[in-house]
């Protein structure tokens, strides 16, 4: 086997045009999981992250509401207790010795941000404050428990950029607005071994390869797949996608989660953090609907319940406005002093985005495609599946793109905050242990060919499809049919527009033919990952004929222990242009792992 | 409650009305231009679209080598600071409805970083800047992995500076940074301002010595531009007005 | 990429430790303006305001006014507080615009010197001024010469 | 989609014919507000200012040399044109002193800060307040007899 020999391409090395560089870690993604990583990794290895934006651009920044952590700093509370809220909040698909990780670590999470300078809100006493959020609870579902540290509704920002700050302390090797577009793995001994990355360098169009001894995937969600979403423009899935055209597994991707309150129309977030604080779900008829759904948590029931009870509202006609199409959430009885306080960030978008002043008017919502619970799998160390039980050596996962399993089929407020940094920071110890004894994997040749096969299709394209319309016939189907609800019929539908959209795609026409900042040749590629994650989504989703979490099956609306209490593991197997998705795509089940809490009926 | 559902006309459920905006911006392709070069666009838009949105339909619709930088849409992630209409804004958060769309909208880069590709600039200057504050907590380790304590009021003190996004709008629209891009700029003033108000933080006195500089806060001359600019509506003038005084008292 | 607007990439390394001026510097501005302003409205009220204004101004006015060691003291604090306040003001104006070196050393120094000679000069004239030089037309000078 | 916001804004920018401006600056215009504008007047009034005491202390030290001397530049002044000039100069010490104030005030005291703008406009009345006593006079003294 023809390989460019480890000690051959000292750093810098330029040859036909693509850069080398070697590091002992590479981080891919600079999001709050990716630094989280590299201020773990960056002290003890040679450290460098690559991220397509700038690092404090990172949709983390978005994030409002809190991160959770029994520190019972307010009121009585245990992370059993917590472990329990997120093994039922995920309707049991929660694989339970790292739900019980999660929520035992999340108390040293949140004291090594606030160590770093995050600066929470604070108790009277000085403690950092708590407040509430859905679904979690006390002594198993007796009430909410204030569990969720906050700074305002800016958690999100506080975390990026404290992330970034101690980033900067540890001076952490940035690669900004670096593309990564492809995984480079060598076979070694029958086996494939991952060497490094393959990089476009926004700024010149130049291609870098990064040859490392350990890779970090931490590139976020894919919510760009739906049309009404509160993830960012470039939340395109691609390190979940790189992953599944290696032909290694995906895990639940049928699981995304609906938001309930984001901006009608618009999609943009209003945190849960506004229901914690006491903000109420009201109908067109001012009734608070969720007193029927679930009597003991109400507006506080978990994301899924709540996104669907709304779902069902608008549906049996008791929507508002001209169409009865959104519904509203109220914060007038709150003083505008707390609102102030608490929910400053909010209030100020619905007044900028919809007009809406929501000290004295309620403000309509509907739910948004929020949160991918599915991604790439990994054990507990974060280091990725290659199947059921083995690991990619060198290779490992966290953040949004990952699915450890804690989430299940559906995630917890303010328990990915909690993800992002404990399975971060276990990443970069997974990583700086491997790398202690591990060697280069050696480049195969022309580790920059994929890439270059990509972006010479992409850039050749003068054909007569544009980007933007293909991706809008994608996001407008996926919302219609493969949203709250979904049957049989719709997700077929999506299966054949997205077959018909990548034979269109072959077919794009790119305006932008330059190499400097071309965001048109990106957004090119961003698409074709797209199209595969909506494809394996909804063929996950196809298979799965259950209603689970954030999963719902019109034809098949009950829960199904028997025969899905398993996770699903998709792979890519043919030529993904073949017509038919069973051509290309293989299920697979991986069992749920299960300590103390045998399943049960969710009510709450 | 339910009288402001009343309060909402059923609009007629018709089409909600377009119109269109014309949109002049100001490219530059580096591999072509000698010069920057204006150049018009008409768009359909509704009155609740952003400038984003204008540019994004431009991209999408009329020409794809518009190139500009965006991410979360909602002026939370500091990618889109542009110069609109004279004025810097983050295209996510500035409302068609709020612009006289009776003329055309002006759309250019910010000003003061070197300009690359039609509405991007370099921003490491505006980076290498920021980061020669210090911008972390520097304080000794804790006992036994408590949180530090710290007051409500405590915390408040500096609460506005912590909401700074980087976006760079404050700084490019500094008089005083066009001239030669060598003061600090209000960015990173205010991220000064937010650890040395921090009552945790022990390294203010390290980070007043830094902007106690020749390119430091001396160098405002309290034109407030920054101030109008900031899309988070920190009061940076202010914020830099407090690090002078610290300076001068010697203490935060 | 030397395009437009651009500024200088920062070069040399920034400056640290030592007396630093800026501060005294930004200090003074303030200072002294708050000085000047009672020091210059007093000076053009007196002046150009009351009386018949400018027209009165001539030999007589300013020697009658220059030996009032009330008004020299007057006028010499505004000579010194105006004319550093002013070179420091330009100074920083020179900073900020004047990007070639050469071209701003020049123009500093230039300030510098003759900022000291106005200083010396003006200085000179408030502290040797006789209001009744011998020989000169006593019809120019203050009523009290004829006294002596 | 909230119907709200759409359609009252909309039915106005409707109607009216665009007006195609054929303008195209060669990079605007930064359009700061009543604080960017302040401090360029307060430049150029402090330049004009300085230049001005450069002079004014030449022509005053010709005292020490001959009360002729001094006279003859002195009644140069006094013609109408720079009995104008004057005005402009009163003028612009006026707002660079007031003006100076308020930065003062914007420096040391929170509240100022906070008000710059209205400050601003403070800045202006009292400085029209000043003119409207000053230019009268001013007049009558070069006009008058
Ligand atoms: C509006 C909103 C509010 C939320 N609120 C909460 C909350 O209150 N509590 C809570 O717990 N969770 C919340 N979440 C969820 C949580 O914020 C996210 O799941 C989490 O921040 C994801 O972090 P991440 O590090 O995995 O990814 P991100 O922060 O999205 O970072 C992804 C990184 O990967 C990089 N990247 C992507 N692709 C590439 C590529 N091809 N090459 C190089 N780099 C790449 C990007 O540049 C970026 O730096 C919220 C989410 C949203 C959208
Ligand atoms: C009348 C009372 C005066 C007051 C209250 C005053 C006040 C000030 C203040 C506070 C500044 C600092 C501005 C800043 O840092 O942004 C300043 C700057 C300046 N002043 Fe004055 N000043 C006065 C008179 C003068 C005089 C008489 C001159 C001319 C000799 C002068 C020339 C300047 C110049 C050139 C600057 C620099 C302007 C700049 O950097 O933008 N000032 N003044
Ligand atoms: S202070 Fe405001 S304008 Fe300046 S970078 Fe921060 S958020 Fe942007
Ligand atoms: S715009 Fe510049 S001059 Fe000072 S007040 Fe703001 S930093
Ligand atoms: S796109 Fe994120 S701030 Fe505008």
């Amino acid at each position: 086997m023809s390989t460019i020999n480890t000690g051959d391409i000292a750093d810098g090395t330029v040859i036909d045009g693509v850069h080398y560089h070697q590091f002992d870690i590479v981080i891919v993604g600079a999001g709050g999981a990716g630094m989280r990583a590299a201020i773990e990794a960056g002290p003890h290895a040679k450290t460098a992250v690559i991220s397509k934006l700038y690092p404090t651009r990172s949709h983390t920044g978005a994030a409002q509401g809190g991160m959770a952590a029994a520190l019972a700093n307010v009121e009585d509370d245990n992370w059993e207790w917590h472990t329990y809220d997120t093994v039922k909040g995920g309707d049991y698909l929660v694989d339970q010795d790292a739900a019980e990780i999660l929520a035992k670590e999340a108390i040293d999470a949140v004291i090594d941000l606030e160590n770093m300078g995050l600066p929470f809100n604070r108790t009277e006493d000085g403690k950092i404050d708590q407040r509430r959020f859905g679904g979690h609870t006390r002594e198993h579902g007796k009430a909410p428990v204030r569990r969720a540290c906050y700074a305002a509704d800016r958690t999100g920002h506080m975390i990026l950029q404290t992330l970034y700050q101690n980033c900067v302390k540890l001076g952490i090797n940035f690669f900004n607005e670096f593309y990564v577009l492809d995984l480079v793995m060598t076979e070694v001994d029958g086996v494939e071994e991952p060497s490094g990355v393959v990089a476009y360098e926004l700024a010149t169009g130049e291609l870098h390869v990064f040859q490392s001894k350990a890779i970090i995937f931490a590139t976020g969600g894919f919510g760009k797949i739906f049309k009404t979403t509160s993830n960012a423009h470039t939340l395109t899935g691609d390190g979940v996608g790189i992953i599944w055209r290696k032909g290694l597994p995906l895990e639940d991707m049928e699981f995304f989660q609906f938001h309930p309150t984001g901006l009608a129309g618009l999609g943009i977030l209003l945190s849960e953090a506004a229901r914690g604080e006491g903000a109420i779900l009201r109908n067109a008829e001012g009734e608070r609907f969720m007193e029927r759904y679930t009597p003991t948590l109400k507006d506080l029931a978990p994301r899924d319940i709540v996104a669907r009870s709304m779902a069902t509202e608008i549906r049996e006609g008791r929507g508002a406005g001209p169409d009865k199409d959104y519904l509203f959430l109220d914060i007038t009885h709150l003083e505008p002093a707390v609102i102030d306080e608490k929910l400053p960030d909010i209030t100020e978008f619905a007044r900028t985005y919809l007009g809406v002043e929501p000290y004295t008017e309620p403000v309509p919502v509907l739910p948004t495609a929020h949160y991918a619970m599915g991604g790439i799998p990994t054990n507990v160390e974060a280091e990725v599946l290659r199947n059921n039980t083995d690991v990619v050596k060198g290779l490992y996962a966290a953040g949004e793109c990952a699915c450890v399993s804690v989430h299940g089929s559906n995630r917890l407020g303010t328990n990915s905050l909690l993800d992002i940094n404990v399975f971060g920071k276990r990443a970069g110890k997974s990583a700086v242990e491997y790398v202690k004894t591990a060697e280069f994997v050696p480049l195969p040749k022309d580790p920059a060919g994929g890439v270059k096969r990509i972006l010479d299709m992409v850039r050749s394209g003068d054909g007569t499809e544009r980007i933007a319309v293909i991706r809008k016939e994608l996001q407008d189907s996926m919302d219609r049919n493969a949203q709250i609800f979904r049957t049989d019929e719709s997700l077929e539908e999506v299966t054949q527009l997205i077959q018909k959209l990548r034979a269109r795609y072959k077919n794009i026409q790119l305006h932008d033919k330059g190499k400097r900042f071309n965001t048109d040749l990106l957004e090119a590629v961003e698409l074709g990952f797209l199209l595969d994650l909506a494809e394996v989504l909804v063929y996950s989703a196809r298979s799965r004929k259950e209603s689970r979490g954030g999963h719902m099956r019109e034809d098949y609306p009950n829960r199904d222990d028997e025969n899905f209490l398993v996770h699903t593991m998709a792979y890519l197997t043919g030529d993904p242009e073949s017509e038919e998705a069973g051509d290309h795509i293989r299920l697979d089940w991986k069992p749920v792992v299960i300590t103390n809490y045998p399943p049960m009926e969710r009510k709450y | 409650m339910s009288t402001a559902v009343a309060d909402k006309k059923p609009a007629a459920a018709e089409e909600i009305p377009t119109f269109t905006a014309t949109l002049i911006i100001r490219r530059f392709d580096p591999d072509v231009d000698e010069e920057p070069r204006w150049e018009d666009f008409d768009v359909e838009l509704y009155a609740t679209d952003r400038v984003l949105d204008a540019l994004h339909k431009i991209k999408w619709e009329q020409d794809g080598s518009l190139t500009f930088r965006r991410s979360c849409a909602h002026g939370i992630c500091g990618s889109d600071a542009m110069r609109i209409n004279g004025r810097n804004r983050l295209a996510c958060k500035t409302l068609i409805k709020d612009l006289d769309i009776t003329k055309p909208i002006y759309v250019e880069a910010i000003k003061g970083l070197p300009l690359e590709k039609d509405l991007i600039v370099d921003m490491e200057p505006f980076f290498d800047s920021y980061k020669e504050i210090n911008p972390f907590l520097m304080a000794g380790a804790t006992k036994g992995g408590k949180e530090r304590k710290q007051s409500p009021v405590e915390r408040a003190r500096f609460d506005d500076t912590t909401k700074c996004i980087l976006c760079a709008a404050c700084t490019s629209s500094c008089p005083v940074f066009w001239t030669d891009g060598q003061y600090f700029g209000p960015a990173a003033i205010v991220n000064a301002h937010r650890f040395i108000f921090d009552s945790r933080d022990e390294g203010s006195q390290v980070r007043l010595d830094i902007l106690n500089d020749k390119e430091g806060v001396w160098r405002c001359r309290t034109t407030f531009n920054c101030t109008d600019a900031c899309p988070r509506g920190i009061q940076v003038t202010q914020a830099i007005a407090e690090v002078k005084q610290a300076i001068i008292k010697g203490k935060p | 990429m030397s395009l437009i607007e651009a500024p200088r990439t920062p070069t040399r390394g920034r400056r640290t430790g030592g007396i630093n001026w800026e501060k005294w510097g930004w200090i003074y501005m303030r200072a002294s303006g708050v000085v000047l302003v009672v020091l210059i409205f007093g000076h053009l009220l007196v002046n150009m305001f009351l009386g018949e204004g400018v027209k009165a101004i001539d030999f007589a006015f300013v020697g009658g006014k220059l030996s009032d060691p009330f008004w020299q003291v007057w006028d010499g604090l505004m000579l010194w507080l105006a004319l550093i306040h002013g070179a420091n003001g330009m100074r920083t104006i020179v900073n900020d615009y004047a990007t070639n070196p050469k071209v701003r050393t020049v123009l500093l120094a230039g300030i510098a010197v003759s900022t000291i000679i106005l200083i010396a000069l003006g200085t000179l004239v408030i502290t040797t001024f006789d209001p009744c030089p011998a020989g000169a037309d006593p019809a120019l000078l203050a009523s009290f010469c004829e006294a002596l | 989609m909230p119907e709200k916001s759409a359609s009252n804004l909309v039915a106005e920018p409707q109607s009216p014919p665009k007006i195609r401006s054929p303008k195209r600056p060669a990079g605007t215009l930064y359009r700061g507000n009543e604080g960017m504008w302040s401090w360029v007047l307060h430049r150029i009034t402090g330049v004009s200012i300085y230049f001005f005491l450069l002079v004014h202390i030449l022509d005053t030290a010709l005292v020490r040399v001959s009360p002729d001397a001094y006279n003859i530049v002195i009644d140069s002044y006094k013609t109408p044109l720079m009995g104008l000039a004057e005005i402009g100069l009163v003028a612009a010490i006026g707002f660079h002193a007031i003006n100076g104030l308020r930065i003062i005030l914007i420096d040391f005291w929170a509240f100022g800060a906070k008000h710059q703008r209205t400050l601003f406009w403070v800045v202006i009345g009292i400085w029209l307040v000043l003119l409207a006593g000053f230019i009268p006079r001013q007049l009558m003294h070069v006009f008058g007899g």
